[in-house]
């Protein structure tokens, strides 16, 4: 690890009836991950416009996990709503020339803790080999990192 | 403590924010991965905030009189206190606030603890402390004084159906004094179990059921009954719904045969009357129809036996099979003595009992039913009611044999091995048979024999094919929830796969629909047995009294709002809405020009934002968790401004 | 501190698991005072153990942890945990119940629950909380989401180093703590006392506990349970990862020769669930259930079924007679298989799961007058249209306390208890 | 197809047969038996309860395989007592045998 370490910011969005107890739970287990992870405390991830997740990008996030209730949401159709709009981000995404890995739904649970060491590592090991946003933006068509810098 | 002078009130917080900060050692829970000074020195420096503290225990009482001093003194209108996980003790500092005279929802809360002294380490645990602080004081400075929505509640329940299941709820209500309007659809009250006679397991007769439910529904001040009454108009909420009743004789001859043979028992109104139920009113001459409102609605609509079809079973092919309920009747209106049950006059030397008709059926393997549906569901409550009966010929006929054709004998219940055990004692037969291989019922080929054959490859017996002649073939038929399409579109209300109303969420809100004060009991929720229904009628009972005795719905404040000085009208939102009729679209005049905005329904709002993520304009959010405060916390997050020697 | 004594409530409710908490927060919802009585150091009983709950396979502990801190914060609720109530009795108007709060050795006015004691503690003691599986200290925060989140030391296991003490930011240890006699008043009470699970040792056919690899139904909810001992299924003789698990249905239950002639209702059930999440985590592995009658009755159960017999789950029609230990750690198995062309057969298995029978966790006898059934759980007198009824006056009963019940019929039974109880509170 | 019997379990009574309906068919005892041989005991149980005569007699030299251990009637979920039961119809054979 070492110079990767601290590649970049994760944000995390942990829906408030079972990823934020099951961040919690990590918590109370002293099971150490990455501190270059933040997390919100969210209702429903359903809440957050395209827009958002572009502009943490741009902002200097370098990688987004959503953990949601899933199936389990205390809101019905939230989940599904949600996965719907993330589709379209990754589309955007893609036209901005992000990595769209940079951005992953997930569902945690209260006691999901193992999982959430798994997404925290991998998203880590992720940012570490991407290194900041935009980073990528070389590699993708033309006028994508224009695109980024104009948000 | 020291002040008990009347506490002079916080000043109502400013727009712009003077942000609080508390930080908590957590008696070196924290301060041992924290440098907490260090984090107050660096919060100081963020837009907003005004004052940053530390405190050993920002929970006892002194962290506490802490943030009261500086909210009353006016030093500051809105508070994060950084300290152990929120789900400890967020509700310990919005009471503080409350006492300080404050609105609780001022309040933001970062949590140092498990989101960072308890998982990291060293230097970066302190930043990343700082950070989540400069982000809640990010919030917090965005924050406003929220009120919880109240909504009265009608004090009235609304009952729909006169079963079991309706008149327990009914009673129950009735009996913590509450007024309860319970509305059935026949002439009678009793439901299914009116058509019974005996109860597994433990024989208390359908007569005494139907007789004490009915007779203290009856007697009941508070409880009105229309029988011959349907709802055919609903709207509204929770606490305020308003229905149209409308009472009708009903259609042609449909209760003809209960009503003959109450007429022929010589039984008044208000009395049982077997295989009828109770009769507390005549029946209306013309239709008649009133308005209703009601804090809370109980459906109670129950189930129908499952009716085979002709030639299931040979059923219809042949006057010796019956179905379980229809046996019931006949046995019970068997005259004669002896020691062999007769029926229509015959001898009844053999009888053959069939488990899982019209339940526990699998695609591929069963015939769908008429309406294209198959039923996959166990019905509960045939493997004790078919041994019950078994129990009872044997006992009451000795000369009569009995042989249990089944799949599984399920026997859960308390009391219902019992059942099992007794039958076998009682010489009752089983055959065990595969789902697909199920027993063949024939015209007995031996003329001199009883009439019918049943054939089956039995599991028991090593797969052998078995043939068994019997006088009598009974079906077990299984449980069907009522037709009540009419209900379900009018309260829009979700059915489950198996057609039966479909709760919340089995543990967490089992009584509950999705539709807030509709609650739902006995068996239209699923198969039930009598113990079960009064249970589950208890239950959402119990439900509803909590409404209706506070008086008034509190719901969170953290509902969507519409800034009307940005809506547009797209009609975004409304399309988003995850709660059906919690968003709505309506006309204004602005100037004189017509103009469509954005409405929110709060009582109906999830809370869950879907709408705040399509709107073009920002012009709705969910209070107390704005798109505006979220970025905000991002951009402090990003931020190393306030951050020491970075 | 005399602050417990003999406290006025208008409702006991005895027992914290689902039932207890659902009764009491029912209550509570209606203006009711309420205290809830409960034996172990954390309330949540059996549910908060679990993994995953049928038929909805969701996290049994996202579910039991909302009604548990409902419970904690509700202004109407009072929690006397580690507490057992040794006398109930009625008084004219009043029931009194005798309470023993058993010591904690630490106060729990005093513990923030910051755990310094637990890391400093040298014992290591096996973890009853997570079968026995994974160590645990000699004073512990019984699991991650207890409630409340406070310290206990186990006497038994402690050696009296002073480590604890001396850590202990808020001075909370207190190796003198005597054990505490109170009463408290009600006017009504809801036994929601729930279940255990039949001794292991009572089953003699099944090695009473003695061939490795043999584990119980609730063992194997650790195992599964995502904050588990081992983070996946291992079996416990020599952590191999399992290839092939049977179910052993009917293991104490619907068998008189064990004095237990009723169904235990949950363990088909529980034992199609935990076939399902096995499968899930070792999809490779195969599984068997050994059962006399599959007993899939509740909403949804049959469906779950048949998705089991779906995904691969091998359902043995015959009950498991004799389990003895294998080759390498193995478990064989004999049963009469019913096929046609069966007999008595004998199947190997790397692991095998007991499905343990329920018997109460609670006897009145003694205690209070309530009276019990055959089957030893509390009677109940109008089993039809009172359920929650039992023989003595303004007592109540709910979920297994009055026969084993799955989670979904418990929370029903816990309301109607509490509408039983209210009505009477009203009456009064 | 071989039709039921169910007179044949009453006929027994008198050999001292009386508890074979109250079995199950679980299959411990034929599991626990020291035989160890295809479905029996409980096979010659199941045939008594349908009434099976002629398989029975068929069968009939199963029944002195048995060696009266106790296993099964100990281990019984239903206590139908499956070694009484087999001395039992030994009782029956032998009388059957006599008679022809």
């Amino acid at each position: 690890m070492g110079a990767g370490k601290h590649a970049g910011k994760i944000l995390i969005l942990a829906e408030d009836a079972c990823a934020y107890p099951g961040a919690d739970a990590t918590g109370q287990g002293h099971m150490s991950y990455s501190a270059d992870t933040y997390i919100l405390r969210v209702k429903a991830s359903v809440l957050f416009p395209e827009q958002f997740y572009l502009d943490c990008f741009s902002k200097g996030i370098a990688g987004i996990i959503i953990m949601s209730c899933g199936a389990e949401t205390p809101y019905p159709g939230a989940y599904e709503a949600l996965a719907r709009r993330i589709d379209r981000v990754y589309v955007l995404m893609k036209e901005r020339g992000l990595d769209i890995r940079r951005l992953r739904l997930t569902a945690i649970c209260t006691v999901c803790t193992r999982a959430f060491l798994k997404e925290v590592q991998q998203m880590q090991d992720l940012v570490c080999q991407l290194g900041a946003p935009g980073s990528e933006a070389a590699a993708a068509p033309a006028g994508a990192a224009k695109a980024l810098q104009e948000q | 403590m020291a002040q008990k002078k009347k506490p002079a009130l916080a000043p109502e917080p400013t727009p712009g924010g003077k942000v609080g900060v508390y930080v908590c050692h957590c008696g070196g829970n924290i301060s041992d991965a924290v440098d907490v000074e260090q984090v107050c020195a660096q919060a100081r420096r963020v837009p907003g905030v005004v004052v940053a503290r530390d405190q050993m225990f920002m929970c006892s009482d002194p962290g506490q009189e802490m943030i009261i001093e500086d909210l009353k003194s006016g030093l500051v209108d809105r508070v994060v206190v950084a300290s152990c996980s929120p789900s400890l003790h967020e509700s310990t500092f919005r009471n503080a606030l409350l006492r300080a005279g404050a609105n609780p929802y001022v309040y933001e809360h970062a949590n140092l603890r498990e989101q960072v002294s308890w998982v990291h380490h060293g230097p970066e645990a302190t930043a990343k402390a700082t950070r989540l602080v400069a982000a809640a004081a990010a919030k917090a400075a965005r924050l406003k004084p929220l009120e919880p929505i109240r909504v009265e509640v009608q004090p009235r329940a609304l009952v729909i159906g006169g079963g079991v299941a309706g008149m327990k709820a009914a009673l129950e209500l009735a009996a913590r004094g509450q007024a309860v309007v319970l509305v059935e659809k026949s002439p009678f009250l009793g439901g299914q179990v009116a058509q019974l006679q005996e109860l597994a397991p433990e024989g208390e007769t359908a007569a005494a059921v139907i007789s004490e439910l009915a007779g203290a529904v009856l007697g009941h001040p508070a409880v009105t009954v229309y029988t011959c009454a349907q709802v055919e108009g609903f709207e509204g909420y929770i606490g305020n719904f308003k229905l149209k009743v409308v009472r009708k004789p009903p259609l042609g001859a449909t209760y003809a045969d209960r009503l003959e043979k109450l007429s022929k028992s010589g039984q008044g109104l208000g009395e049982y009357v077997p295989f009828v139920g109770v009769m507390p009113a005549t029946i209306p001459e013309s239709p008649e129809d009133f308005d209703l409102e009601a804090g809370v609605v109980v459906l109670a609509t129950g189930m129908r036996p499952y009716q085979p079809r002709p030639g299931e079973y040979a059923y219809k092919n042949f006057p010796e099979v019956v179905t379980l309920p229809e046996f019931i009747r006949l046995q019970a209106e068997a005259e004669g003595e002896g020691d062999t049950l007769m029926l229509h006059g015959r001898p009844i030397r053999g009888a053959a009992l069939i488990h899982c008709v019209g339940s526990r059926q699998i695609p591929g393997i069963h015939a769908e039913n008429e309406g294209g549906y198959l039923n996959e569901y166990c019905s509960r409550t045939c493997c004790a009611a078919t041994l019950y009966a078994a129990n009872l010929i044997r006992d009451r006929y000795p000369q009569t044999k009995i042989f249990d054709f089944y799949r599984d004998i399920r026997t859960y219940g308390r009391g219902q091995e019992e059942l099992y055990t007794q039958a076998a004692a009682s010489q009752v037969v089983f055959f065990r048979f595969e789902a697909g291989e199920e027993p063949q019922v024939l015209k007995n080929p031996d003329p001199q024999g009883p009439p019918l054959l049943v054939q089956v490859k039995d599991v028991l017996t090593f797969g052998e094919e078995l043939e068994v002649p019997v006088d009598l073939v009974v079906l077990a038929v299984g449980q069907e929830p009522n037709n009540i399409a009419g209900l379900v579109q009018q309260m829009k209300i979700p059915i489950g796969a198996d057609r039966f109303l479909q709760e919340v969420h089995p543990k967490l809100r089992p009584v509950e629909m999705s539709v807030a004060g509709i609650l739902l009991a006995g068996t239209c929720q699923a198969p039930f047995d009598v113990g079960e229904t009064c249970a589950a009628a208890g239950a959402a009972a119990v439900k509803a009294a909590a409404i209706l005795a506070r008086g008034f719905v509190e719901l969170d404040p953290f509902v969507a709002e519409v800034d009307l000085s940005k809506c547009t009208g797209t009609g975004a939102c409304v399309e988003a809405c995850l709660a059906d009729g919690a968003l709505s679209l309506v006309d204004l005049e602005v100037a004189g020009q017509k103009v469509r905005r954005a409405r929110v329904n709060p009582v109906m709002c999830l809370g869950c934002g879907a709408c705040v993520a399509v709107c073009p304009e920002n012009a709705i959010n969910v209070q107390g968790w704005t798109l505006k405060q979220f970025e905000s916390m991002v951009d402090l997050i990003v931020s190393d401004e306030y951050l020491e020697g970075a | 501190m005399g602050s417990r004594q003999n406290r006025r409530f208008d409702a006991l409710v005895l027992g914290g698991g689902i039932a207890g908490l659902e009764a009491a927060l029912n209550l509570a919802e209606q203006n009711f005072a309420v205290a809830v009585v409960e034996k172990d150091a954390s309330i949540g009983g059996k549910m908060i153990r679990l993994s995953k709950v049928f038929p909805t396979l969701d996290c049994s502990s996202c579910i039991t942890t909302p009604k548990m801190a409902a419970a904690a914060h509700h202004p109407n609720i009072a929690l006397f945990t580690y507490c057992e109530m040794q006398t109930l009795e009625r008084r004219g108007e009043d029931l009194v119940a005798g309470i023993l709060q058993k010591s904690r050795y630490v106060d729990v006015e005093k513990c923030i629950g910051c755990r310094q004691c637990e890391y400093q503690c040298p014992v290591l003691v096996p973890d009853a909380e997570q079968g026995g599986f994974a160590a645990r200290k000699a004073i512990y925060i019984p699991f991650s989401n207890a409630i409340p989140q406070k310290a206990l030391i186990d006497t038994d296991n402690c050696i009296l180093c002073g480590r604890c003490a001396k850590v202990c930011p808020t001075q909370a240890v207190n190796y003198f703590e005597q054990p505490e006699e109170f009463h408290l008043t009600a006017a009504a009470a809801v036994i929601a006392t729930g279940f255990e699970a039949i001794p292991l040792e009572d089953k003699v056919q099944y090695g009473q506990g003695r061939i490795p690899n043999v584990i119980t139904a609730l063992q194997m909810e650790r195992l599964l349970a995502p904050h588990g001992p081992y983070n996946r299924v291992l079996r416990p003789y020599d952590g191999m990862e399992p290839d092939s698990i049977a179910f052993i249905q009917c293991a104490g239950s619907r068998d008189q020769s064990l004095g237990v002639p009723y169904c235990s209702r949950v363990c088909c059930m529980y034992a199609i669930k935990e076939a399902m999440l096995l499968s899930g985590a070792l999809p490779l592995a195969d599984i068997a259930i050994y059962y006399m009658d599959i007993r899939a009755f509740g909403k949804g159960y049959e469906q779950f079924y048949q998705t089991a017999q779906a995904m691969g789950v091998n359902f043995v029609k015959g009950k498991a007679a004799y389990l003895d230990p294998g080759e390498n750690g193995a478990v064989r198995v004999r049963y009469e298989s019913q096929e046609a062309t069966g007999g008595v057969q004998v199947a190997e298995h790397d692991l095998v799961v007991l499905s343990l029978g329920l018997v109460p966790a609670w006897d009145p006898q003694g205690r209070c007058l309530l009276s019990t059934g055959g089957d030893k759980f509390i009677k109940t007198v109008k089993p039809k249209t009172a359920p929650t009824l039992t023989d003595l006056e303004g007592v109540f009963v709910a979920g297994a306390a009055a026969g084993p019940k799955d989670i979904v019929d418990s929370i029903a039974e816990a309301g109607a208890a509490a509408m039983e109880a209210s009505r009477y509170l009203s009456k009064q | 197809m071989a039709l039921v019997d169910p007179d044949f379990a009453a006929e027994l009574k008198a050999y001292g047969v009386d508890t074979a309906l109250d079995c199950f068919n679980c299959g411990t005892c034929a599991a626990i038996c020291p035989l160890n041989f295809e479905h029996f005991p409980r096979k010659m149980i199941r045939y008594v309860q349908v009434g099976a005569k002629q398989k029975i007699l068929q069968q009939a030299q199963d029944l002195w395989r048995c060696l009266h251990c106790g296993l099964c009637t100990r281990t019984c979920p239903r206590q139908a007592n499956p070694g009484e039961l087999i001395l039992g119809l030994r009782r029956y054979v032998l009388a059957q045998f006599r008679r022809a």
